[in-house]
């Protein structure tokens, strides 16, 4: 079902944990909905993401995404952590079942909210960068019509 | 992998060797059309009667109302959807539970969306049908109430003889789904009054693709597969006769060895739930405590997703299955857990083992030494579990 | 009985040994439930896919267009029925012939209570449909043509691709039942504009109790038996692995085999054809002379009724079959016989008999010896003979 | 499917053939139902039956209980000759398959309209033998509700 980078990342995540102070955190899906992603981002005045850290209520998709996820975004610049889409995750990952692309886009999702939580903290504005429809710190249920 | 634990008996079964052994001859040497006329053919006519025999016994039915199927899939919708159109005239409302297989509740919506009107019960915290319930749900023209044997993910039996009472009082037909049930607890079809029983031989040790419906004498049901003459002009189709000897050494099989099998079996299941409960924070037991199917276990564990859960199992060689939408891809989890009142978020934590004799106290350790830390390492990575 | 001479292929085949052989791990080895998360049933999931494919290519088909069933009669139950539904705001009217296979004409009864209108096609006396009357019977609410590939009785190929083009420019779905054609003739469903197709496992070497239905992608189709995702949400049911591994192995087979073993069918069955018509007076071929699937020989021996006829051969290790009332006890011998206008008693007194590879002349030899001195001896106590 | 008493009587039927200048013959049944049977009777003037043979077109039960039939007929005086059912002839053939219980009446029915050829061209009566309704001699076709 999963490839073997999956699968990798899901018996191995990078990344697991927490940040404390970090610069910027996001949070996104639904606990009913069985995902919910949480992403920890550690951002250097030169707005190189440092270190970045991630929790995650999922299955396996949801757990390799935002492994791989975070490995992506390491030490890149908040504006090339901007393409890192949810496609190029999937393609790092060598794929995903159709059922479980909306886990990727869990993964994406929740750096975006990291990314606008640094943002507004900061002041600043990045490029592409939209409020996140879906962050849990604002409004809690109305994302179902993501997936 | 070398460890295999098989712990997902619900799901499917392994076809008994015996089983395996019995049906063989009826592929290359005994292949005739038992519909033929010729004696090559007659050895075939014959052993299906014989199976036929053997299961209405196994149900103290008689050998004419025993009807193969390709599994409990057709039998559930036969039943359901035949018994609506024949009785169709008398009325339009069928009585079923929030609990069922999918192959009812589908073939209810279906029969839903063609003018007939379905009640779904409710059922208590344990996945308990409440017979007050059924009796305030029954009207003149209710046609039939069809409620399973015992439920595939909890495992909980239902009070099938009172049900059948009420519905043999009102003169109500009486269906149930026995795919999980058959094989495991002893059944009489008079006893409780059950009109239409669904069973499926891979969840007894027999092959896929092949069950069958017991229909009493004198139920009017129509065809749900029409063509050619087989099953008493009921069921079209040319015999899966390797199949029949399949389900039918299955049965003669799981009724010799039940007593003896489902003792054993309850003792490591009851083993398995305690040690699961005592030794796992934030866990509990799904369905009944002691009205459950033997080989029935099924644990919600708080801030767990399933499918992450089933593959690390799986990594340690274990088999299981969950009630979560992500194994699924759906965005609801089983709607039976919903049924029994869990929140969403701890039905997608939830797991169902279920045994077959040959799993040991060894294997339930291993098993529960695995689960104590996998879930111990899921829940460190998830952002429910420090909130 | 020691010599057993097998004419009946076309009511059944032996499952070939290799077939057995390849479905042999599916049942207690690789016995998973394909719907699993865990790895154990990856192998299974996998089997599927591949066998998916290899009867995908065998029709030019694409992969998902696939669906198993349990045999030809629930494909053919499920393109009528389950068209005619999703299709009934279009139309209700649905064209078929006289001489399908009972599963057809059964279920277009089953519509036609419901309110369907069907046009059973007449057959010329070759029992070949007649494509000016399929033309003439077409009407704006037309939404479904169903005619089989070929004849079960009397071999009859149709002219499917001249149907489906025909089909293809009034914009209707075509259906055909091809359980009998698949493995014995090339099909590809495009060039004959075959929207859904019929066929069954056993019928071709493969097991009994399994089949499919190919749809075309587009075609809106509901569900025959509901339940389960399986099948993606199509069909319900916990697949059938080894049946699955079963017919695609018979597939891949018959596939391998087809230009050599029908080449050497054919003569053998010109040569029965041949010996029978020039040896037993007052005897006539049924169906069309070239026309016909390679295995298929059709006679009717006047003043000789069919069912005696059988077990007088069953004596001497024969088996066929026949068109005859008398074996199915019914009143009216076939409708196909009927259908390209034999008369009742010239119907009753019909042989099928159906090739495979392994039969050859020097057993045609004996059958025919044995029929003439058998058509002899039943003629001599017929009543009718002397008349 | 057939007993061994039903197959015996197939496979070597008994009293095969016709008898010229017979004292009665009887037919009956429809040859586009798949069945005829014909009984010729040789009665002597004690209205003892002293032969018997048949011609039957139809199934292995209708060959069987013609044989049977005429075997149990033999030797009979006419009235015996009337308590030879179909009943009678199958429990002799040791039973018949339900579908194939037809077959045997249409043995009883056939002696009974032989019986009624004698007793018409002889001028008696028989006690208990009407008129068959199904001799092909008289109109063929109304039959077929018998079944
Ligand atoms: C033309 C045709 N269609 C359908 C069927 C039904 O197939 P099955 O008996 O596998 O259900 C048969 C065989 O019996 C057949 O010959
Ligand atoms: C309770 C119940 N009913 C019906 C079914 C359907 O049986 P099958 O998959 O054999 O069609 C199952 C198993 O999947 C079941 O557990
Ligand atoms: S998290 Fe639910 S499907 Fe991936
Ligand atoms: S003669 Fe037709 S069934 Fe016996």
């Amino acid at each position: 079902m999963y490839s073997a980078k999956v699968m990798d990342h899901f018996e191995h995540p990078r990344n697991v944990g927490e940040i404390e102070d970090a610069s910027g955190v996001g949070t996104v899906g639904n606990a009913k909905c069985g995902d919910i992603m949480r992403i920890y981002l550690d951002i250097d005045e030169n707005q190189i993401i440092k270190d970045v850290k991630f929790k995650t209520f999922g299955c396996g998709a949801a757990v390799a995404t935002s492994s791989m996820a975070t490995e992506m975004v390491k030490g890149k610049t908040v504006q090339e952590a901007m393409e890192v889409t949810n496609k190029a995750v999937m393609e790092a990952l060598d794929g995903l079942p159709p059922v479980k692309v909306h886990c990727s886009l869990l993964a994406e999702e929740a750096i975006h909210a990291a990314l606008w939580d640094y943002a507004q903290k900061n002041g600043i504005t990045i490029e592409g960068l939209q409020k996140p429809k879906s962050d849990i710190h604002e409004g809690e249920e109305d994302e179902a019509e993501e997936y | 992998m070398s460890k295999l634990i098989y712990l997902d008996n619900a799901a499917t079964t392994k076809t008994a060797p015996e089983v395996v052994e019995a049906m063989l001859p009826y592929f290359t040497e005994y292949y005739g059309n038992p519909s033929s006329v010729y004696s090559f053919a007659a050895q075939n006519k014959e052993v299906i009667t014989q199976q036929r025999e053997i299961i209405a016994n196994a149900l103290g039915a008689k050998t004419e109302e025993i009807y193969f199927t390709a599994g409990g899939s057709e039998s559930d919708n036969w039943a359901l959807k035949a018994t609506a159109e024949a009785y169709g005239n008398k009325g339009k409302h069928i009585i079923t539970t929030k609990i069922e297989h999918h192959a009812i509740l589908h073939s209810a919506e279906y029969l839903e969306k063609r003018g007939y009107e379905v009640t779904y019960l409710d059922v208590d915290e344990y996945g308990v049908v409440k017979l007050d319930d059924l009796k305030a749900a029954i009207r003149p023209d209710t046609i039939l109430i069809s409620v399973m044997f015992a439920n595939n993910e909890i495992g909980t039996i239902q009070p099938i003889k009172e049900i059948g009472e009420i519905a043999h009082e009102h003169g109500i037909l009486f269906h149930t789904d026995a795919v999980q049930a058959f094989g495991q607890v002893p059944i009489n079809v008079d006893e409780c009054h059950i009109d239409m029983l669904s069973a499926s031989g891979h969840k007894l040790n027999g092959p896929k693709g092949i069950g069958f419906l017991y229909i009493r004498k004198g139920v009017k049901i129509r065809s749900f597969v029409h063509g050619g003459a087989q099953e008493r002009k009921r069921r079209a189709g040319t015999e899966n006769v390797p199949g029949i000897v399949g389900i039918g050494t299955a049965i003669e099989r799981a009724v010799r060895t039940m007593q003896e099998r489902t003792k054993k079996e309850t003792e490591v299941r009851d083993y398995l739930i305690k040690r699961v409960l005592e030794e796992i924070p934030y866990t509990r037991l799904n369905g009944h405590p002691t009205k459950r199917l033997p080989n029935n276990a099924n644990f919600s564990f708080q801030f767990i997703e399933g499918e992450s859960l089933l593959i690390r199992l799986d990594m340690k060689g274990i088999c299981g299955s969950s009630g979560s939408a992500c194994t699924s891809g759906s965005l609801d989890p089983s709607h039976v857990l919903l049924a029994i009142g869990l929140p969403h978020e701890i039905a997608h934590g939830s797991l169902r083992l279920t045994l077959n004799e040959e799993i040991t106290k060894e294997d339930i350790d291993y098993v529960v030494d695995s689960l104590k830390e996998i879930v111990a390492y899921i829940r460190q990575m998830s952002p429910l579990y420090e909130d």
